[in-house]
């Protein structure tokens, strides 16, 4: 058992994926040679050879439409976007065909790849490098949308995405890459469509996916010394969404709190509200609030620690409601 | 057409014999050739009935297209790769799919075209033009890596040549050395935007910038069609070079039978066109040449009407799916969400029925 | 007074805004000599030339592009997505540049320019010509989404989107394109930004937007049958939204019930119950509820009825929160 | 580099005095040019050690293209618009841009680089590699319409070509006629991509599919960089024909002070090309030309230290904006949730302040 960063599992992940089925690939940009930007390919190139592990031109929609061509020629692409806001380009190959291809063609013809795509704020990073665009992925129907918030989980759901019939669109809290964790790599986590509780607790619920579920744990804690014991929930994979674990817990709390970077309008938090508003209405003693990004575009690097979620926004969200 | 351009059948049906002895043709492909392109016709304007009769619910004719259809298709090995666009009843027909399940596309029952896309070899309907070049560049580059005997072919308009996607797969294909031909039916329309409003350069010599031939053939020459396109078959399968063919034509029908095309186009402009007719134009080679008479066309005509019959036949009155299919095919597994959602439209289908 | 359908309308609207400002263009593909393929832009070519109304070379990135670069020398121009599926190759830059460049420019450049976008279903139409992808637009941060459900509002907010001095994303329920509402055309309509109440009613609020409006309308005139008294919201504007004309109402009913044709799952009818439950928590008698398009691509045209929400489904709904 | 690249000054400074003549440069604009570049390559320097100290949070040096920058930028005209990538510093200083501002974007004081898009003749930066000629089309579609004798430039990479956007761009000012330069510097990378993973295609002819000239010219020869970029803008502006131009140099640092260079290339690589050095090379003609001497060139020096210094200050310690800077400025009017929104953050920053 040692510590590890979520890079390095998640490079552990795509290096086993390569390792255990000759019919994996990895293709982006920069993930050759240089490893990525971020290094998560690291030294695949080297290992598995200039066919299994290529750098594409800069150009996303062909990275995301050659990817569906390469799952018709039998292959597993695991594809890389390398920065949140760089995958817009590919947005019409991935809404128009990448999720429709197996209904379309009547379940012949599915679409066993992976989407990488590092994103959100807090890194300090330039323009375009901080999104969090989750929802609109979740909104197209056909993909499944998953995003670890640890090390562990993070190999175990890369490892279940590579192995999954259907496209997977892969989040990866790029502020949480070099956190560590402790523990053996291995996919023995839960499946995609399960949340985690992570902190179990009576009087409220935190609902948060990739870097936020630190915060939340950061949030519940401070809490916690304030007498207030507050379960987190880690949703891990938005499609699809695991109701039953959610509705369980704010059916016993009573009270919740979804906290996410996206901007507020149509953020996936809003689903979560909603599927609460559905399926626990009757246990709710206050309403169920978000704590998000605000509806601007990402700021500058210097600012954005007052449009990212923090544990005093967090604080103040659970305070409004266990005092409603 | 400019000097460039590949023929080898004039209007009038003569021949550069030279040309033609330099074909891998028998006379008996020149038949079959002929044959496919009157399947095609007649499939066309069936199915341009069958939308006025309100059988389909949309439908865009091929007419004119054929040579440019049927030669290039008939190019390819058997196990190559099509991915079409919308328009290539023609190519279908040649590679042998069943058009009854082809046209309930156009019926609205279902999407894409055909049921198994990679096993029929024929890729599904790609409505978002340009976009599916990508994936035969990506299908190319599978094969390749598998090292396989495996050619496709991509087909596209002039109009989609506008589209980053296409410009992508071009230049991705030419990295790669994928071995893909692209197939660019230049028809002079897209919807009611003429090709000088989509580029101002020539279609072809666009694969100048991605490093690989461009091609321009007279697409109304079926002869010079196959020609090009088994070039650039046997370039991409021997050598894994990319070419972009550029069959000139045009568009005898309207964009769809939605469309109106009187108002950005006259007769005049279309009757120019009619005079160049692929089929009659190598119906006159045929006859001249000996290679087939009357009875080989009126048998072809005969298997048309019935081919269009047939279609006709599977899709009149082809009833809507079973609503429990829209659920069927959206993920491996339907997710819990997905599952209450099924059981309410079957629920509210059921009270449907029953009253 | 005379009978107009929204698609005159938004011809009128088009072409007094050409008449009335010297700066507006009209670009898209199919646009100038046909008309458009739904003849929302007929005549216009002709009687303002081509240099104001033009077709452009069939690229969507580029329409927007080249529309955001129009606004730069001063022009306001009013492009169109020939179909919802086809604005996907466009996100790019509306997401990345258009939304944004207000704010990147801090203030100095705004982005004075309309994107109109037929969408919705219900017409019959093949694959790709019947999505609502109004969520990617209204999660878009720095973009305005304007839907009218009727002919003269439609002419009313189409002059108004074109006088906005920021980015109009303008989507037109193709499905009541020939609807026709008796009435003047004129810009004296509510302005973007506020929602309308259509019919008052005390038990119930329906909340709907574009096609869907006479849907709801519908059911609350089958709902009247039964003795039941439902008021219907026509958001008209997703952002801004109108949540004080939202709230008053579902304050005021205690019942909510928001129609979409979009799927489910981050649609923005999750946003609309995220308000509700924001602002009305202590009036709700029941949770609010969404009737959505399913969790799939959208099916193909003759199983379509089962997809659209209808008035059964609506009903249904109702009964749901009043019966809570 | 092959025949078609033009060439004025050899790397050894000789140059052909023909080529020369044929220039409207004076000696004057000669000294400005070298000026310029000399200028560029100080606050390139300086922002590189900017930001190891902490000062910028990542910078892209420009090291090595300052003759393709400063070369092509002198060729506009002043009511000229550019449309730049993030790596045009060289540009952005013969613009006579405040370069405090500018550098501001690479400290994360606010996005885009200037105050004023406009106004001040240079777009803002565009990160997202490929997206802004289409801008600049627009642009200059939009002035042509006005009758304007505005002519807009375009700078963008190597890795751009691949992008779709790019081919949007191009094309639809060839449809168009629009009074635009493509400018492509093609420094050999794109962050660890070598050009020939990039493309299978030469840059320049890329520009025949678009019916337009394609030009390549030696990116580190500043006068055949001018004379190029100097006949473009004349073509557009006369002939409103657009040009893409290829400038082959290269990236002599790394991507970005964030990238690690050696992964992927060799110090070779980069000797190789650090003898064929823009300035040196201008430096050596200027001198044997008897134009300037090491006194000009000293001057140059100082005037670059200078401005370098008054980065660095302006830089240094440059505090972040307002927290109400947040909400200023993402519509014309603040709709409600914003409002509500703004007001949570001003009542969060105040208690923070206070304690
Ligand atoms: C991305 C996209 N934009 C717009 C449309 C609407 N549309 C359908 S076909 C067509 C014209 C296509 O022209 P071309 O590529 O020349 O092919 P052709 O129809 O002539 O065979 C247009 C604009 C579409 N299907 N996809
Ligand atoms: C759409 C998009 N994809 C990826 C990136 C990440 N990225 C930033 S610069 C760059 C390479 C650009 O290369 P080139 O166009 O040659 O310009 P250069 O950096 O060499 O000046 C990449 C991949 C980006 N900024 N935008
Ligand atoms: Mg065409
Ligand atoms: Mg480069």
């Amino acid at each position: 058992m040692a510590d590890v960063t979520m890079a390095q599992a998640l490079n552990r992940a795509l290096r086993d994926s390569l390792a255990g089925d000759d019919r994996v690939l990895i293709l982006g940009e920069d993930i050759g040679k240089l490893g990525g930007v971020f290094r998560i390919t690291d030294g695949l190139q080297a290992e598995f050879g200039e066919q299994r592990v290529f750098d594409t031109p800069l150009a996303e929609a062909a990275i995301a439409g050659v990817s569906l061509g390469l799952t018709q020629a039998g292959w597993k692409p695991v594809c890389e976007m390398q920065f949140d806001a760089f995958s817009y380009p590919a947005l019409d190959q991935v809404i128009s065909h990448i999720a429709k291809y197996r209904y379309r063609s009547k379940g012949t013809t599915g679409v066993p790849m992976v989407m990488r795509i590092p994103f959100g704020g807090g890194i300090g990073a330039a323009e375009h490098h901080s999104e969090s665009p989750e929802t609109y992925y979740a909104h197209t129907s056909g993909l499944k949308v998953v995003v670890p918030s640890s090390a562990l989980d993070a190999y175990n759901l890369l490892v279940r995405s590579v192995q999954d019939p259907d496209p997977v669109i892969f989040f990866e809290p790029k502020s949480r890459y070099w956190a560590k964790e402790s523990g053996d790599l291995a996919a023995e986590g839960a499946p995609i469509g399960q949340a985690r509780v992570l902190k179990e607790g009576q009087h409220a619920t935190l609902i948060a996916w990739g870097a936020m579920v630190s915060r939340c744990l950061d949030a519940a804690e401070a809490a916690g010394e304030d007498g207030v014991d507050v379960e987190v929930l880690d949703l891990r994979s938005l499609v699809p969404l695991d109701i039953e674990t959610l509705a369980a817990s704010v059916q016993k709390t009573g009270r919740a709190v979804v906290v996410h970077e996206a901007p507020m309008t149509a953020g996936f938090g809003a689903e979560v509200v909603a599927r609460i508003m559905e399926d626990c209405f009757d246990h709710l003693e206050a309403p169920a609030l978000r704590v998000t990004g605000y509806d601007m575009p990402y700021p500058p690097a210097t600012l954005e620690e007052h449009y990212l979620p923090n544990v005093d926004r967090i604080l103040l969200a659970l305070d409004a409601v266990l005092t409603h | 057409m400019a000097d460039e351009t590949v023929r080898i059948l004039a209007p009038d049906g003569r021949v550069d014999e030279e040309d033609r002895r330099g074909l891998d043709l028998k006379d008996e492909d020149l038949r079959q050739l002929f044959r496919y392109m009157v399947l095609a016709r007649n499939v066309d304007l069936e199915c341009t009935a069958l939308q006025r009769q309100g059988e389909l619910a949309v439908y865009p004719p091929a007419i004119g297209q054929e040579a440019a259809q049927i030669g290039s298709a008939y190019a390819l090995g058997e196990r190559d790769m099509v991915y079409p666009s919308y328009r290539e009843v023609g190519v279908a027909i040649s590679r042998g799919l069943d058009m009854v399940e082809y046209m309930k596309f156009h019926r609205g029952t279902w999407h894409g075209g055909v049921n198994d896309p990679v096993g029929s070899g024929f890729g599904m309907f790609s409505v978002p033009v340009g976009s599916q070049p990508l994936h035969g560049t990506g299908h190319a580059l599978g094969t390749k890596l598998d090292g396989k005997d495996v050619v496709t072919i991509t087909y596209f308009g002039d109009g989609a040549t506008s589209q980053g996607d296409v410009h992508e797969a071009m230049n991705v294909a030419g990295v790669f050395g994928a071995p893909i031909v692209f197939f660019c039916q230049n028809n002079h329309w897209a919807i009611s935007v003429p090709l000088e409003k989509q580029t101002a350069g020539q279609i072809y010599r666009k694969a100048e910038g991605y490093g690989f031939p461009g091609v321009r053939v007279d697409g109304n020459d079926v002869l010079a069609v196959y020609r090009v396109t088994r070039e650039a078959v046997e370039r991409a399968r021997a050598e894994h070079q990319p070419t972009l063919i550029e069959a000139v034509t045009y568009r005898i029908g309207p964009h769809s039978t939605a469309d109106d095309a009187t108002r950005y186009r006259t007769k005049e402009d279309v009757e120019a066109w009619q005079q160049l007719d692929p089929i009659e134009r190598f119906r006159m080679f045929l006859e001249t040449a000996g290679i087939a008479d009357q009875s080989v066309f009126l048998e072809a005509e005969a298997e048309g009407k019935d081919l269009a019959a047939t279609v006709r036949a599977g899709i009149q009155g082809a009833p809507p799916r079973d609503v429990e299919d829209l659920f069927r095919w959206i993920f491996a597994e339907l997710p819990p969400v997905l599952v209450r959602q099924r059981d309410e439209v079957l629920r509210l289908a059921e009270e449907d029925r029953d009253g």
